[in-house]
């Protein structure tokens, strides 16, 4: 697969450039704007805005039946969903937040950031970004078809064997699940070898280990994560296949199989997985907090190896969702004390954060509202994930609302806390307009109230002993008013989560109205390398590759401590900034072959489910768009560079 | 992973082949031979009819030579450690190696004493 | 394309003079990604392995206990005799022929030799051999398939079903795995092969045959792997 | 176990105080499922050890958002006041503090992780070797979970269940040999002595009972919340468990593993009995049934339910030896095939995965799905359950056979609780059935008694 | 003025028809049924039938139309116009065997209704091939007027099919052909067959690696050994695979069970 982006398959150096210049889909795409721009693009800039349009719209598509499933619990013995229905819809709900949600969106901040964070002009393979952003909608829009095309999911998110078996679940929802998630799953995989390889190489000269911003740092590990977890899930999810596509006996009891297996493998990817969906939300904030507080992050160094350590320590701890599952004492001993220990490292990073808050001059906008929120909120969710973490509670408190409430805080109170905080942050560089601040303060107040309202109360829930995934309770075991309660503050948070796009309609028409006024480079006197360049950034990113001589150079650009010690400003942003204009950039041209490799996927995927058949031409499809991909330049060489009157440029590419 | 050396490597280049010092075909030859003696002694080793850890041990160890040879000649590891900065390689490939180890080991303690 | 996008715009002339290109690590992208690429198919195909370990391991035991539908599902109307000799044995050793699967590791080896010296003839410009190494390798390779293909077919003969042991599922998953690596392989091969012939694979290209070379020997370890944990450990 | 108590107490009697009322009305009879309110010595365990952990927690919580927030609103600039060259000082960092602040969440947490190990392998504690029931020592109970209820298999005899597939069958009363290693597919040799009981079970209080639990099918759990923790049942597998309930008394308890369709409706019933009683339980469980005399409404509702329902319930007679048993192996595809025995059928107080009471108060006669009065039940009555049932002319508040509710399910169960019978998963609907014979069939249960 | 074209096409179209009236004959329908498709009397099996009836009436309605289009060549139709210059004609791209190819194709489809359907799936596959060759090959040959860049365009469109394609078949085809021989062998001739084919396979490849072997040389070689593997192959397969039971190499070493002295005969093979 990797060497498909390699250029040697290309004209030999030194050849000319044909004359030719085929027609139709033969021919590089041109456009630079339009539908079929962004359908070619390989700009990690649209690519990240797309990841980031995509996961807010399954952000919605998730959330229904969230709502569905809080109007199904609102009182005791509803009939609003059966129970088939309803467990569907539940594993749908977990598997769509966390894939296709939490996940992109994390890839949509590094797609969009890194580059800009690092100085570079794109990503390392910027075919194969466009790749991994294209393999992961057709996994989630293939996924979500389950629903037309004979009914969703219904194993839950985690999917436990053997009632993912063929057996018990004799629907093709499960394996939707199974193939649209490993074709997904390929993707994060691209993409992530893609991110580290940007990182560990395209940094910009001087931009050392030690002064990259945090939230690249935390990227970096995320995709480490990605990397290792990814393949452990698909073996996982090829086990499955072969078991109920190809009469497999893996998870079959009757032939010896051991059905915890799945777990342990399940939660050898989960667990990494829930910490890759987090870090990315912790570097947000860690660039959010200090730009506000406009102070530098407290305890840089500490905040990169507690990243570092969180990364390494969530494979360790796997075996704490498997406390009741009858992995023997031992088992539950070790795992139990890792998973206690990795409160040190998050520890380290909520402590620094405060410590950053600590004598600051706090701007309360919504970025940092939203990045305080994480603060807290996460670490309420982050306390009682540590109460599970003392095996004999959990085997109490296992598979009961107590766990929900600690997921939901984490991953709605932290990382979606996070992501909000970035969008308010990220926006003008991406859209050249601020978002509203009144409108997104409600934002900020509304979600707070609904986020509690809804999560809270399943605290209390769990402990009165209400497990999860069920469709329906009786009143005699007293969990009516805590359930009203919270489908009521579901209904505020569905209110607050749809606000930011209400948000970004009315600032954008207030700014078309105002005559487009350009926020600036730098609108928020912020620290890092993005802020350094036009907003909206401009194509080809940076005119001139910065030299980075310390953390925050940019902020180091601007002022300067005078002989007593005092900040001074030495210059204004738009004069330091860049001023966008990319002569002589050579940027890599768009192309049709992603996103042709990556449909062609989930043609296979149908076949497997379907009809083995159509698996022909789907790998048909497959080889030979991969054999397009592989025979076409990166560049496009007949392509006028940018103002560049001599069209050839090829040459130089040896 | 000191920063110092880091620093270094930022402001360093592509080391092209001409530069990289490759083993010679002697060595890729002798290698291959070591490979084909360790294979025929994991084979003989295998029918002596031995059992638990008299035969598992050296296997094993056989084994890991062989992963080392193969990854540190043919691969270049060996010869990648010594650029600059090279050893990235290995770290990737390392940190894998060192948690699919880890990993799986626990898990197959954990189905093998179940306790 | 890596070049176009790290052509520093600092330093655009410069740029045309040396070969190499500004990376911070001073490595060669592809080369990186080939290498977390492999990272990551080490977690692939550990998982598979210690699958089909422990597979094997609840298979035995099962057969030994005498479980009858494990038994049933191993037994057809001829290898009573293969059945009784696996569990008086208590392991999976009756159904291999080692001699046969040692052959294959010693040819998938050779390619790994085969692979090598055709870098190195890259390297060195000597396109001839360029294209004997590649066609060896990957007729090698093809060679060690064609093993595979016979090993199957036996061992499907002899009892091994793919759906009706968990032995069956679990051995045909993890070699069937590797096959298809290697097979994606074998079609890396032909086209540097192909390449070669229409003039496009030269010297300022041995990096392609080098990165093919290396998930060629990634490959290569993991049957080493294979070899020894589940043949000779049976 | 002796350790964790006596440490835990003083932790306990310092952080259980305001973190019950923190979770106010959390130890309300009302919630029968509560977590907080233990009534085993198991369940006191977890108890006095998580409850000064939420102490902690609660501390770190509000010292942490509290803090944040306090910060914030001191911190803060209003938009008027702010002047950009007004900087902040510029700390970077402080590492004494830093390592501080690392080193003392891991102290605390390595002093709470002693009393956690130490509860985990008390936990696991499983009785001494004991002479049976019959000793008045132990009670060993196989546990088993099946789409979607559960059946509790009593060794009466003291002799072990477990055959494996080598004819093992050895006492797992004794040090000797551990469930969890035996050979699967088990084979349960239940013994003419032994009891096979279905989605309620009944114990002697104050003893503790040895749980090995397992299942036919999928994953499930068992959970008892106000005697112990939960356990996983999985097929496959043999996990052993245990729990005292410290007084007589109803504790129920949900499947809390993801089990398909009928999740939700997978729920438990222990009843604890004093002893005696429990063995007056016991002599009357290892009866076989009688069968009713000719000619009346029962004996034409066994004849039904020797025709339609027999293929997968059993019912035991005279005649028909324990080792006739269905599910003597049980695999996981045999799902329906292993339907609750119904041998006693009427001395049961709820049924299909205990979501309905099979008695009601007169009010409730009607209502389906309202076990509401299931709190006004004592266990004296439980007890007497089998002589309510034929009363004629009940008082209002009497309690009496759940017929229209055993009607609707015996009609139609599918229409009852999500169920998949075409799939083998669940229990059919016999819309064949017309009113007087469901009238028969259910004349006929009620004669198990 | 019949071109080649409607000739082909009426070729086809009467085969087809012809082929239809066997089919429905053998299969048990009457003479009359059969020619009047179905319209009185019984035309036998249905499908097949119908199917060659529907590929006469296409070829037919083709032939038709090719007919009255002159088959679309350029001095035909520009002598039917009555123009008096010849439209400007780009000479072919590539020499074209497709047309060939697609009656072979046409006619194992025919051969596997009536036959088995081996022959049918092969049809099948060498129509697609040949569909998707001919139209890229008739497109490409009117791109542009400069044949060169024809040949680049089919190139390009084509390159990314045919070498993975037909790369894939040749890997197929060792694999096929050396399991074959292994397969017909006994347990140890396979190692022996094996060794000795990769000895073989890396001695030549050493060996022209060494010498400066010339090109003809290495050509030989390469048929060579693709006629080893391919003729191995073949042999292997119609000597078919030893009966494989367990125990067989203990039972040869006895001599004295039925299966050893087959199993020679075999290996003599
Ligand atoms: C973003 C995702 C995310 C994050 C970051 C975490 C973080 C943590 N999680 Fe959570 N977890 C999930 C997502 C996440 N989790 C999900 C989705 C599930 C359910 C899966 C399913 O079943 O469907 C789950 C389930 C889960 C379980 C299994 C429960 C069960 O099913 O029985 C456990 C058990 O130990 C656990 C523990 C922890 C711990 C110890 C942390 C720690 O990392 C938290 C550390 C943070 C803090 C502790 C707060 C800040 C620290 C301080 C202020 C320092 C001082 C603190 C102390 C000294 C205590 N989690
Ligand atoms: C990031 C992850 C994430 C997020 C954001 C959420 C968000 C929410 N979740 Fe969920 N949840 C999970 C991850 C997440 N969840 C996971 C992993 C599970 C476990 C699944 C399993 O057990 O397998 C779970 C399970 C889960 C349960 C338990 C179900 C059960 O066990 O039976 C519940 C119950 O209340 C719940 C509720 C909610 C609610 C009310 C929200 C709210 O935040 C939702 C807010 C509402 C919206 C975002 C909708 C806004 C849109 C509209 C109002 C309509 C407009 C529509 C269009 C334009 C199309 N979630
Ligand atoms: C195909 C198998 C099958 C048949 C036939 C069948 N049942 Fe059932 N029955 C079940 C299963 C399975 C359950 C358990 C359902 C559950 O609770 O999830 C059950 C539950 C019950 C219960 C509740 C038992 C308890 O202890 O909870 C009663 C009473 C019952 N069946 C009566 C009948 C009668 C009367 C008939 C015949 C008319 C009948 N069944 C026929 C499978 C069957
Ligand atoms: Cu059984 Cu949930
Ligand atoms: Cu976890």
């Amino acid at each position: 697969m990797a060497i498909v982006e390699q250029e040697p398959l290309a004209l030999p150096a030194g050849e000319p450039s044909r004359s030719a210049r085929p027609l139709g889909v033969f021919s590089r795409p041109r456009n630079t704007t339009g539908l079929k721009n962004w359908l070619t693009s390989v700009d990690h800039k649209k690519i990240g805005i797309m990841y980031g349009v995509a996961s807010l719209f399954f952000l919605l598509w998730g959330g229904v039946p969230a709502l569905l499933i809080r109007l199904q619990l609102a009182r005791p013995n509803q009939g609003l969903l059966s129970g088939d229905a309803y467990n569907q819809i539940f594993t749908m709900h977990g598997t769509v937040m966390v894939f296709l949600v939490v996940m992109p969106m994390g890839a949509a901040f590094a797609n969009y950031l890194l580059p800009l964070q690092i100085g570079a002009r794109d990503v390392a393979f910027p075919r194969i970004n466009a790749f991994s952003f294209w393999v992961f909608l057709a996994g989630g829009i293939m996924l979500n078809t389950s629903w037309f095309l004979g009914g969703g999911p219904d194993g839950g998110w985690f999917n436990y064997a053997p009632n993912n078996g063929i057996a018990y679940s004799p629907g093709i929802g499960i394996d939707f699940w199974n193939v649209a998630l490993m074709i997904a799953g390929f993707g994060s995989l691209t993409g992530a070898v893609n991110l580290i390889t940007t990182v560990l190489n395209m940094r910009a000269p001087g931009m050392t280990w030690m002064r990259l911003p945090v939230f690249t740092w935390m990227t970096l590990v995320t995709q480490f994560l990605l990397l290792f977890a990814i393949p452990v899930l698909t073996v996982a999810q090829l086990l499955l296949l072969f078991d109920r596509r190809f009469d497999g006996n893996f998870f079959n009891v009757a032939q010896g199989a051991d059905p915890l297996l799945w777990q342990h493998l399940f939660w050898i990817f989960g667990h990494p997985e829930v910490y890759l969906m987090i870090l990315p939300a912790f570097g947000i904030v860690s660039e959010v907090i200090p730009a506000f507080a406009r102070k530098p992050i407290f305890g840089y160094p500490f905040m990169v190896f507690s990243g570092i350590a969180i990364g390494f320590m969530g494979w360790g701890v796997w075996a704490h969702h498997m406390f009741v599952s009858g992995i023997g004492p031992l088992s539950v001993t070790a795992f139990a004390v890792a998973t206690m220990f990795i409160a040190v490292p998050t520890g380290v990073k909520v402590l620094n954060w405060m410590a950053t808050l600590w004598g600051g001059k706090l701007i309360l906008n919504t970025a940092m509202l939203f990045s305080i929120g994480l603060v807290t909120q996460f670490t309420l969710g982050g306390l009682s994930g540590v109460s599970h973490a003392i095996a004999p509670a959990d085997t109490q408190q296992t598979d009961t609302y107590y766990i929900v409430a600690h997921f939901h805080y984490v991953l709605f109170g932290g990382a979606l806390f996070g992501f909000y905080s970035g969008l308010y942050f990220w926006w003008p560089k991406a859209f050249g307009y601020k978002l509203n601040e009144k409108i997104g303060k409600w934002n900020f107040w509304t979600m707070v109230l609904g986020f509690n309202l809804t999560f809270g109360p399943m605290h209390i829930l769990g402990l009165q002993g209400m497990p999860r995934r069920m469709q329906t309770y009786d009143t005699s075991q007293g969990f009516n008013t805590w359930n009203m309660w919270a489908t009521i503050g579901s209904f505020i948070l569905a209110f607050a989560t749809l606000s930011i796009l209400y948000n970004a309609l009315v600032s954008y028409l207030g700014w078309r109205r105002a005559g487009r006024p350009n926020p600036g480079p730098d609108p928020w006197d912020a620290r890092s390398l993005e802020w350094s360049i036009q907003s909206p950034t401009p194509e080809h990113n940076f005119d001139v590759t910065p030299t980075v001589t310390s953390l925050d150079d940019w902020w180091y650009h601007k002022y300067q401590e005078d002989e007593n010690g005092v900040l001074r400003r030495v210059a204004s942003s738009k004069e330091l900034a860049q001023p966008g204009n990319g002569e002589g950039v050579h940027l890599p041209a768009p192309s049709y072959w992603p996103i042709i490799v990556a449909f062609s996927l989930p043609i296979i995927g149908y076949g497997l489910i379907f009809s083995l058949w159509l698996c022909i031409p789907g790998v048909f499809l497959l080889l030979a768009a991969m054999y397009g991909w592989s025979l076409e330049p990166a560049d496009d060489l007949d392509q006028d560079h940018h103002s560049e009157p001599e069209p050839e440029l090829a040459q130089t590419h040896g | 992973m000191s920063t110092e050396s880091m620093a270094v490597g930022d402001h360093s280049t592509t080391h092209d082949d001409d530069h990289e010092h490759h083993p010679t075909a002697k060595t890729y030859w002798l290698t291959f031979l070591a490979l084909v003696i360790l294979t025929a002694l994991e084979v003989a080793w295998s029918y002596l009819g031995l059992s638990g850890v008299a035969l598992v041990l050296p296997l094993l160890i056989m084994m890991v030579i062989k992963f080392a040879i193969v990854a540190g000649v043919f691969m270049h590891l060996y010869t990648d450690l010594n650029i600059l900065n090279g050893h990235w390689f290995t770290v990737a490939f390392g940190i894998a190696i060192g948690l699919a180890v880890s990993v799986y080991v626990v898990v197959f303690a954990a189905f093998q004493f179940n306790i | 394309m890596a070049e176009a996008i790290i052509d520093q715009a600092a330093t655009p002339v410069a740029d045309e003079h040396h070969e190499g290109h500004y990376t911070s690590l001073g490595l060669s992208n592809m080369k990186l990604a080939m290498w977390l690429f492999l990272g990551s198919e080490v977690l692939l195909f550990g998982a598979l392995i210690s699958t089909y370990l422990l597979s094997k391991t609840r298979f035995l035991t099962e057969l030994v206990a005498g479980n009858p539908e494990v038994v049933a599902g191993i037994s057809n109307d001829e290898n009573a005799e293969l059945v009784n000799e696996m569990i008086t044995k208590g392991s999976v050793e009756p159904l291999f022929d080692i001699p046969f699967t040692s052959l294959s590791s010693f040819i998938l080896l050779m390619s790994s030799l085969t692979m090598v010296l055709a870098h190195k003839s890259v390297t060195e410009g000597n396109y001839k051999n360029l294209r004997i190494w590649l066609s060896t390798t990957m007729l090698l390779g093809a060679t060690f398939m064609a093993g595979q293909v016979y090993e199957f077919t036996t061992f499907y003969r002899e009892g091994l079903t793919y759906d009706g042991s968990l032995l069956g599922t679990a051995f045909y998953t993890l070699t069937g795995f590797h096959g298809a690596h290697v097979t994606g392989g074998l079609i890396m091969l032909g086209s540097l092969i192909y390449l070669s012939f229409k003039g496009r694979m030269q010297k300022d290209r041995a990096e392609t045959v080098e990165l093919v070379g290396l998930y060629w020997h990634f490959v290569d370890i993991v049957w080493v792997l294979i070899f020894t944990i589940v043949y000779l450990i049976h | 176990m002796q350790l964790v108590k006596s440490r835990t107490k003083w932790l306990a009697g310092a952080g259980g105080l305001p973190v019950g009322l923190l979770l106010a009305g959390c130890a309300d009879e009302t919630k029968p499922l509560n977590t907080f309110n233990p009534q085993g010595p198991r369940a006191e365990l977890i108890d006095n050890l998580i409850q000064p952990i939420f102490l902690i927690a609660a501390v770190i919580g509000v010292a942490v958002v509290g803090g944040a927030i306090v910060l914030t609103i001191k911190n803060r600039v209003k938009p008027d006041d702010f002047d950009p060259d007004d900087f902040p000082a510029q700390t970077h960092g402080n590492p004494t503090l830093e390592w501080g602040w690392t080193a003392a969440p891991a102290v605390l947490l390595a002093g709470i992780s002693v009393f956690t190990v130490f509860a985990i392998w008390d936990l696991e504690e499983t009785n001494a070797p004991g002479g049976g029931i019959a000793g008045g020592g132990e009670l060993d109970v196989m546990v088993i979970g099946q789409q979607w209820w559960w059946e509790y298999r009593y060794d009466v005899d003291g002799d072990g269940f477990f055959e494996d597939v080598n004819g093992n069958g050895v006492l797992n009363t004794t040090d000797e040999w551990d469930p969890a290693d035996a050979e699967w597919p088990l084979e349960i040799a239940l013994d003419d002595d032994d009891v096979s009981v279905a989605n309620e079970m009944v114990i002697p209080a104050g003893e503790q009972i040895d749980l090995s639990i397992t299942s036919r099918d999928v994953i499930h759990s068992f959970w008892i919340p106000r005697l112990n923790g939960k356990r996983d049942a999985v097929p496959g597998r043999v996990h052993s468990w245990n729990f005292v309930a410290d007084t007589p008394g109803e504790y129920t308890g949900w499947c809390t593993e993801y089990c398909g369709l009928s999740h939700a409706r997978m729920r438990m019933n222990v009843i604890a009995l004093e002893r005696d009683e429990f063995n007056r339980w016991l002599a009357n469980q290892s009866r076989v049934a009688d069968i009713p005399s000719e000619d009346t409404e029962a004996a034409a509702g066994r004849q039904i339910f020797q025709q339609q329902c027999a293929s997968c319930h059993i019912i035991w007679e005279e005649g028909i030896g324990q080792d006739a048993l269905y599910g003597r192996d049980f695999e996981a595809a045999l799902t329906a095939k292993a339907a609750p025995n119904l041998t006693h059928f009427a001395t049961r107080s709820v049924m299909a995965g205990a979501i309905y009471s099979t008695f009601v108060g007169l009010d409730a006669n009607t209502n389906d799905l309202q076990p509401g009065n299931r709190n006004d039940r004592y266990l004296d009555e439980y007890l007497e359950l089998p002589s309510f049932i034929p009363e004629e002319n009940d008082q209002l508040g009497e309690l009496r056979w759940n017929r229209p509710q055993l009607k609707r399910w015996i009609k139609n169960a599918p229409s009852q609780k999500d169920m998949a019978p075409e799939d083998l998963r669940g229990m059919p609907a016999f819309p064949g059935l017309t009113d007087s014979e469901l009238d028969q069939l259910i004349a006929y249960l009620a004669t198990l008694d | 003025m019949f071109t080649w074209g409607p000739k082909y096409l009426i070729g086809l179209s009467v085969t087809a028809w012809l082929a239809a009236l066997a089919y429905g004959l053998v299969t048990g329908g009457d003479i009359v049924g059969v020619l009047s498709f179905g319209y009185k009397g019984g035309v036998g099996e249905h499908l097949g039938y119908t199917l060659l009836m529907g590929a006469f009436t296409v070829l037919a309605m083709l032939a038709g139309v090719t007919f009255a289009t002159r088959d679309g060549e350029a001095e035909t139709l520009a002598r039917l116009a009555g123009t008096d210059t010849v439209p400007q004609v780009t000479p072919p791209t590539a020499p074209s065997y497709w047309g060939l190819l697609s009656a072979f194709g046409i006619a194992c489809l025919m051969l596997g209704v009536a036959l088995t359907s081996v022959f049918l799936y092969l049809g099948i596959a060498v129509i697609a091939v040949v569909a998707i060759e001919w139209v890229a090959l008739a497109w490409s040959d009117r791109a542009t007027g400069d044949p060169d860049t024809n040949r680049a365009i089919r190139e390009r469109m084509l390159g990314p099919i045919e070498v993975p394609m037909l790369g894939a078949v040749a890997i197929a085809a060792m694999m096929i052909g050396v399991s074959r021989v292994f397969l017909a062998v006994s347990k140890t001739g396979a190692v022996v067959a094996g060794s000795i084919f990769t000895i073989l396979l890396f001695g030549t490849a050493v060996l022209l690696a060494q010498t400066d072997a010339p090109r003809r040389f290495i050509s030989a070689a390469v048929t060579a050994l693709a006629v080893l593997v391919l003729g191995g192959g073949v042999v292997g397969a119609i000597a078919g695979e030893r009966e494989i039971h367990h125990g067989e190499e203990e039972h040869s070493d006895d001599g004295e069970t039925g299966e050893s002295t087959e199993e020679g005969l075999l290996i003599d093979e």
